[in-house]
């Protein structure tokens, strides 16, 4: 390992502030770390086995030690079973001979290695975290607990179910609260996230076309989806076509209305939208699709704004997949695992995937699979998932459904939507705020860049955001907003933390609009400065390659 | 309520501030004949943490619980000793709370870590580029698939009777409306796979091979000639790995000429969790890294020239390219991920092979004990840790009776192929580092005396 | 709370890098975080509570929730016990009604708060820790797992003996370990930490000369002794003289025997001593101690450097404690809590304290406390705490020791030492050593302020290495040594983690020498440049006062 | 070993960088004929992490676990419920694994917690200051003890019959040998508390009177007679305090003129532990702060004025002043001091408050449920979540018969005052939140059945 583990070099330039630097490249607690695979070896390891016995002399070597030896107390768990004179002998030849190439480390230097790389990290434990569309809320510690009581945590999903009937009733009892919470009809349980949940709720709804044997081909999006609505309709294999939006950011219902047509499957619509605005029109559209022979996909990730304020069974939608790690908590680690289960109208609900937790008259709970299917799910589309879904995640969204109760669940919808609101006039005088005029928002208030001087734009304000401690917005998203700033709170905001962060935004919006180049610049504090996507797109490195002899000497 | 900071007097403050008269105020867009007037209707008002947790222990204890009993499942998800570190770091707020790491100069750490994940899964698969995760092993298959087709533009693939009921039925659901054609078939008590009939039935509207290794009954074969005569018409060999702790011992795939490996890396790090959250692992060749779905870590430099991470090729993805992505996939199983990631650098080389000696050597003890025991035979020539008996009984009621004598006792493939006769009598059984001595001669008891 | 929650103003003056100030006086990952006090509130909780029954009204007003609403499947374990209709009516009139100042913190407040303080400390898990005599090294986490099993973590100590069999166990395993490798005859267990320990061995000392009518008045501590040794020895009633130590940095034998008679009753011996060297006189020492009627007691802080290669028993110790907060890996968690357990000589056992663990021939194990302790243990000194010692670090400790076996607790003794002499060797060229020539060190090397250029001292040092990402070693202690610097860098640090340590303080030594001014100002990229504790003596602050309307304004 | 980095490889590049020939080299101070020649005997050689863990999850689980039964003990350790945010939160590495913040510019998140910490222990126990912690109550009341001798130079302390007897016996131990003289007497089964006979004993040569608050017997009374009396004679008053959790439903020793309160803190954010590690509560007035013991955190500015906090008045402890330190106290109970900060502001003055009612009201029902008993007495008037019954029956065979049920029902004096004949039949209770319906119905049954 070099002792300077970073890229930096002494000629390389130095930063503005023309700061001292460090032998180590080290920032006092900042510190640098290499990779795994520049300070682990082959030969260590972080694992310790009991000692081998007779036949398991394969791995003598490697010094399993001897916890057997005489000892008085004999602590009793310290016997490893004996193996068998024929170890290593039945494996068809297929040795693995060659070096796999992956490297070890010791407990203490594992811990270091990512403890250091998790200092590097923002997240919701460290403050705001506003990414509009992902409801980056406050991930409760009870779940975590729960989620890891033996009970769930160390159960094979294919255990007789004799001996899972919690699980089951886990899985059955979220069901429960979710239909209760949209006032819909079914719900499959197992798609792994929202993306997911699409797909799932896209196949419901060709299934049920080609039950009544109607082969449409058409789904319409609006321009303001998320990516995986257009993305899912054509995995699923439809044509995708655009949805207009009016100028106050809704869709344009008679746009709409003139285009559904025989060949056209289902609308997806995001509801609150992806401007933060709720469809008034909700009910005239599904109205309109349902007229025209074709089926309402709401996108639920925006359910946090309205759940326990109204249930979306009542806005006339077909299916809606819920992000449970959006509106009901369960920690987003980083890129997943998310889950999304899809909530489901009569009309879809018969054509919902196997398998399902189902409750008995006795008490007793069911996992209904492919074998009962015929029976009791017959017209089911099939299924997404190897297993039965995301449990990790059930377990923490029923103890925040029960923890919130039906009081706090509406008062989540009212403070998020609140706090949205309060940021969105509170800046409205510094930011452009296209569709302020219209009325107030729902969970996340949307900004332009408009007004910012020449050579600024979104981007550098949300870098500037970053030295003043918070997480950056969802930039340039939706499409439909010049340099779009999608600012969602989320319920868990103290005021004292909103103002902090109104007053930061404030500053850096005023330096935007007065040409403050600096603010390309910007971040100077975090671990990296801007970094060159464009280099990494170019010549991608996606693995770690040993250097040459000559690189390593350095 | 314990996690909402407002207070009354907050919200009443900043509803001036807005200049709204009431939160319903906020909501008018909603049409107010829908809106609930109060609290929603069945579910209970808030409860206390303790009352929670009362409640959801209740539920853990009804569930008989792996650690607590000999234990000898497997067929896709695979009990082992997680050190006690990996689920400490994963913990750490900066980990767990953290959003998919769109802004790279605060998100380093998720990061370097997907670089280091994605390193170790093209190392231990044989491959040269792998990704930061998909789902799980099952839906990670179906996106090879239809990669291969978007490769090969062929829409046949040739799926092994060995693979995963549920891989197959994942992927058949999804090819009804992609019309994508599968040929599959199912597996037979035997010691021979079906890679002869796989060989056999490539053709040049094949885009793929796709077989489990090692398969579902536990075989493992060597997968060169398959992979030969896939890549002589054209056809791609896709290999799906449910046991990432057997290429601590036997070659990968990508050695034996696989073009796309993915699996389940839930066996290491991760847990049995009644079955999800798991993880996807996926790798391939470099050539085709453009075709591949999921997020992708990229090493570049800041502006300082020091080295950093982003994410990188984002073009196939949903978020940019929208219906003509690679995927729709966009959250998917990061924090799995590090714990795989965590485990497997705790483990390195070194342990790993300990690791798969250990559960080889535990796994033939027991396959010895068990085919003494009259009329049970062993179906597996060569295994890692898992293997099928063939009982003189049924296997799916042997199993109940076996939970009677507090034995979890495999997995019945019944279970896994209701109403396929000819595999009723088939158990398969898993064996890894946890099973004990004691373990061992429970099961043994308990099946000699349901066999009987 | 004020946006800028630090006490940083526009107007302080401008740190040396002439850095851009943030809004919020945050520095990207780096956050300012304000008092308790002025973010929470009283009338907020991260508490909730069921609902109220009659007579609980009390705090219905606290709104609790009706988690006992009709439900279904009612929650099973969400029905609060009822309570009383007289509840609050026995508090004999001494209801507390004054506001307590109390301010509480929402969850997400809460967990914010700790996460962002916790930031802003350094710790073993982000890299090296060399504070020598403390031996910080790594805590493995297995043993926080065992700690906080429910059959350990969730017992109380005065349940009846037949519902703690197995906790009693635990002490006694530890008890037998540690007698194991210390070579000696008895062992108190219930000291709380190693000052508490050094108290019951020099009580034991005391006991056993009063047993014998022998009153005793002095007891002897080298000047380099830690000063728990001479504080204890007072603590106890003792008058305390010093020994001198040689120009090898050992006790001076010759000074010690000159000094030794009847008045003395005890000698505190540390060895391996405070400057890291092994007391090759040892056997000698007590010999003499003994021949004068005194008792040997050893500081065994150092034990970490002999642990499995020699046992203090073969000494001629007739106390010692252990620090299982130290050698055995118990987390220091930012100052305790420790363990102390003491063992003893066969000349000391009688008079341990009381309660201890006993094992019986069937297999059963006792708590004998003072009912027993006539009859099985009649001349115990008495009782150093409430109930039975540090149960949660017994745990780990013993987890701990079964871990590493005694192969591994060989193999650490060897590579602390190791590790000690790397350093001391890899420096001697640049820092002044002054014990260097007289042959290796134990576990810790030192070295001395000698020839860093005027104005410089250890402490510039030290708060340079702070900069470079590592925490500072121990500073000016001993006192035998000018401008000590204790270097522990224990056994759990990799080879390449010592190399950047060196490399790194090689280069502030050169520039303490070169008389580079710019140490005096480091820490630079720390949270904190350096505090002024002169201020902070002279007029302390020991409690938050709310400020006066005048000064919250601001 | 897993826990150590250094390979062999390193151990002999190191050696030769040292210039020492082998690893003995370096012990050559130590005696050759005392060094072991090989791993020490009688322990056994390194085993796996699974291996231990199993071993001691084996003893964990001979131990009835206070959670999985009713249960009703207290005497000086209370059952609460603690948020799992608290755990979550001190096993952060930053927290966890950091030393005494010697060095305060990377010390600043425990400087910080110490300083919120003392201010709201002070405020708990009404008083001006507090420090960061001692090792638990017992400890703690001794160090107020010799701090009242030295702040009035007088070495004689009355103490109060209802202190818990293992602080008195810890208190004895140490007066044996420091020449104090303590006035202790055995608590009586009544309904008053020793106040008047502490007063009358009040002389001269008192240094300190101490009483414990709700005492031994759960009894609570007006200290504030005590408090004149003693100053009126020149000597202080000392409050002890086991439940702090009390403080939030009755007066504070500090409003009622205690000069010393010490105490507990265990019951609040630490739990059960089987009696260890636990925090002492030190708090006094602001004149007596250069007496007073223990680490203290104090506010102070750095060099570019911003506020931090830093280890102040070290003069009065041992590694500056040495023999003439205040005490000899180095590591105290930082940690679990963290604990008792977090959960206290998590609960905050609100939560506090409900929390103390609903114990109390829990309490007072099974007063009344209890005393219902034909032959069973309440002996006391007045208390807070733990009171005292005289059964018909001794009270310790009637602990042992009810476990045999599966009920923890209390302490009985015979286990703290064996031999005290008188006391025999006292059986203490403690209610805290965790105490359901169902608990109370057990415990109920239990006892009638083993009374009768
Ligand atoms: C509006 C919207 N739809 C769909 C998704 C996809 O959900 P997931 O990431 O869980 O697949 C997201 C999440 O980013 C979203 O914000
Ligand atoms: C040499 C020495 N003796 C005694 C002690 C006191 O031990 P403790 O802090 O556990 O009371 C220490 C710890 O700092 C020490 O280093």
């Amino acid at each position: 390992m070099t002792v300077n583990p970073s890229g930096w070099r002494p000629t390389a330039p130095a930063n503005e502030q023309g700061e001292a630097q460090t032998v180590t490249g080290n920032r006092a607690l900042m510190l640098e770390e290499p990779l795994l695979f520049e300070i682990g070896s082959t030969e260590q390891t972080g694992v310790d086995f009991d000692p081998p016995r007779d036949g398991e002399g394969d791995h003598a070597k490697h010094g399993g030690g001897g916890a057997v030896q005489g000892s008085d107390p004999p602590p009793s768990g310290l016997r490893p079973a004996t193996s068998p004179s024929r170890g290593g002998a039945r494996l068809g030849g297929l040795e693995r001979a060659r070096s796999i190439g992956l490297p070890g480390l010791s407990e203490p230097e594992a811990v270091r290695h990512y403890t250091r790389l998790s200092r590097q990290n923002y997240a919701i434990d460290l403050g705001l975290f506003p990414l509009g569309s992902c409801t980056m809320k406050h991930n409760p510690r009870l779940n975590e607990k729960v989620a890891r009581l033996p009970g769930f945590a160390d159960v094979h999903p294919l255990q007789p179910q004799e001996t899972v009937q919690g699980a089951l009733q886990v899985i059955n009892e979220l069901a429960f609260w979710l239909l209760d919470l949209t006032g819909m009809y079914g719900v499959a349980m197992s798609p792994k996230a929202g993306a997911h949940g699409e797909l799932c709720g896209l196949l419901c709804i060709r299934a049920a076309l080609e039950a009544r044997g109607d082969k449409r081909q058409v789904v319409l999006v609006p321009e303001s989806a998320h990516g995986t609505n257009p993305a899912t309709a054509a995995f699923a294999g439809y044509r995708v076509e655009d949805i207009p939006a009016n100028a106050a950011g809704r869709v344009d219902l008679n746009a709409l209305k003139a285009r559904l047509g025989p060949d056209v499957a289902a609308v997806m619509i995001t509801n609150p939208n992806t401007c933060g605005l709720f469809e008034p029109d909700m009910i005239a559209i599904s109205e309109a699709v349902h007229g025209a022979g074709a089926f309402v996909y709401c996108d639920g990730a925006n359910f946090n704004a309205i759940v326990g304020k109204v249930r979306p069974g009542d806005l006339g939608i077909d299916a809606m997949h819920i992000n449970l790690h959006k509106t009901f908590s369960t920690p987003h680690g980083g890129g997943g695992p998310g889950s999304g289960p899809v909530v489901l109208s009569e009309a879809l609900a018969p054509y919902g995937p196997l398998p399902y937790a189902a409750k008995y008259p006795d008490g007793t709970y069911k996992l209904v699979e492919e074998e009962d299917g015929a029976d009791e799910h017959p017209d089911a589309f099939g299924r997404m998932v190897a297993f039965h879904g995301q449990m990790g995640m059930f377990t923490r969204a029923l103890a925040y459904i029960l923890s919130h109760g039906a009081d706090g669940l509406k008062q989540v919808a009212e403070d998020s939507v609140l706090n949205a609101n309060y940021i969105l006039r509170s800046l409205a005088d510094v930011l452009d705020a296209p569709f302020a005029k219209s009325g107030p928002c729902m969970h996340e208030a949307i900004f332009s860049d408009r007004g910012f001087a020449g050579g600024l734009s979104t981007i550098d304000v949300a870098k500037a955001l970053i030295d003043e401690g918070f997480h950056p917005m969802t930039m340039y998203f939706p499409l439909v907003v010049h340099g779009a700033m999608l600012v969602e709170p989320t319920e868990t905001e103290s005021k004292a933390g909103l103002d902090q962060f109104i007053a930061a935004l404030r500053s850096i919006a005023e330096r935007a609009k007065a040409g403050d180049e600096s603010l390309g610049a910007a971040p100077i504090y975090a671990p990296r400065r801007r970094l060159d996507e464009t280099l990494a797109a170019r010549k991608p490195i996606l693995t770690y390659r040993e250097p040459q002899p000559a690189e390593a000497a350095e | 309520m314990r996690y909402l900071p407002l207070s009354d007097a907050d919200r009443s403050e900043m509803l001036r501030v807005i200049g709204a008269s009431s939160i319903d105020d906020l909501f008018r867009d909603v049409p107010a004949e829908l809106r609930l007037k109060g609290p929603i209707e069945g579910l209970p008002l808030h409860a206390s943490e303790m009352a929670v947790e009362r409640h959801m222990t209740a539920l853990s204890r009804k569930n008989m619980v792996a650690g607590d009993v000999p234990f000898f499942l497997g067929c896709g998800a695979y009990k082992h000793h997680i050190p006690a570190s990996v689920d400490h770091l994963i913990q750490r707020g900066e980990l767990l709370t953290s959003y998919t790491p769109y802004q790279p100069e605060i998100a380093q750490g998720t990061l370097q870590m997907m670089f280091e994940f994605q390193t170790q899964v093209a190392r231990l698969y044989g491959c040269e580029v792998a990704n930061a995760s998909m789902y799980d092993g099952s839906t990670a298959m179906w996106e090879a698939i239809v990669m291969a087709h978007r490769i090969t533009r062929r829409k046949t693939s040739v799926i092994s009777s060995g693979v995963h009921p549920h891989y197959v039925s994942v992927a058949k659901t999804m090819a009804k409306f992609t019309e994508d054609s599968l040929e599959t078939a199912l597996p037979e008590l035997s010691a021979e796979t079906d890679a002869e009939r796989l060989i056999a039935s490539i053709g040049e509207e094949t885009s793929a091979v796709v077989v489990q290794y090692p398969d579902i009954l536990g075989r493992i074969t060597d997968l060169t000639p398959i992979a030969e005569a896939a890549h002589a018409a054209g056809a791609l060999l896709i290999a799906v790995v449910t046991e990432p702790v057997a290429l601590g011992l036997i070659k990968s795939p990508g050695e034996m000429g696989a073009d796309i490996v993915v699996g389940e890396g839930q066996s290491i790090g991760v847990g049995l969790q009644f079955g999800g959250p798991y993880v996807g692992l996926f790798a391939t060749r470099e050539k085709y890294v453009r075709q591949m779905p999921g997020r992708l870590a990229g090493e570049t430099v800041d502006a300082e020239g020091k080295r950093g991470f982003v994410l990188t090729l984002s073009t196939r993805e949903q978020h940019i390219r929208r219906e003509k992505a690679t995927s729709n996939i966009c959250t998917s199983s990061v924090l799995c991920a590090l714990a795989f990631t965590i485990h497997l650098a705790l483990l390195g080389q070194k342990g790993l092979r300990q690791l798969a000696s250990l559960n080889h050597a535990r796994a033939c003890e027991v396959a010895d004990r068990l085919t003494a025991i009259p009329g049970v035979e062993l179906v597996n020539d060569a295994f890692f840790n898992e293997f099928t008996l063939k009982l003189p009984v049924e296997a799916r009621p042997a199993v109940h009776a076996m939970v009677e004598k507090g034995v979890l006792g495999g997995v019945s493939l019944g279970r896994l192929y209701p109403g396929a006769d000819p595999l009723q009598h088939g158990l398969v059984i898993a064996v890894t580092e946890t099973v004990s001595e004691e373990d061992i001669d429970a099961f043994e008891t308990a099946l000699k005396e349901v066999v009987r």
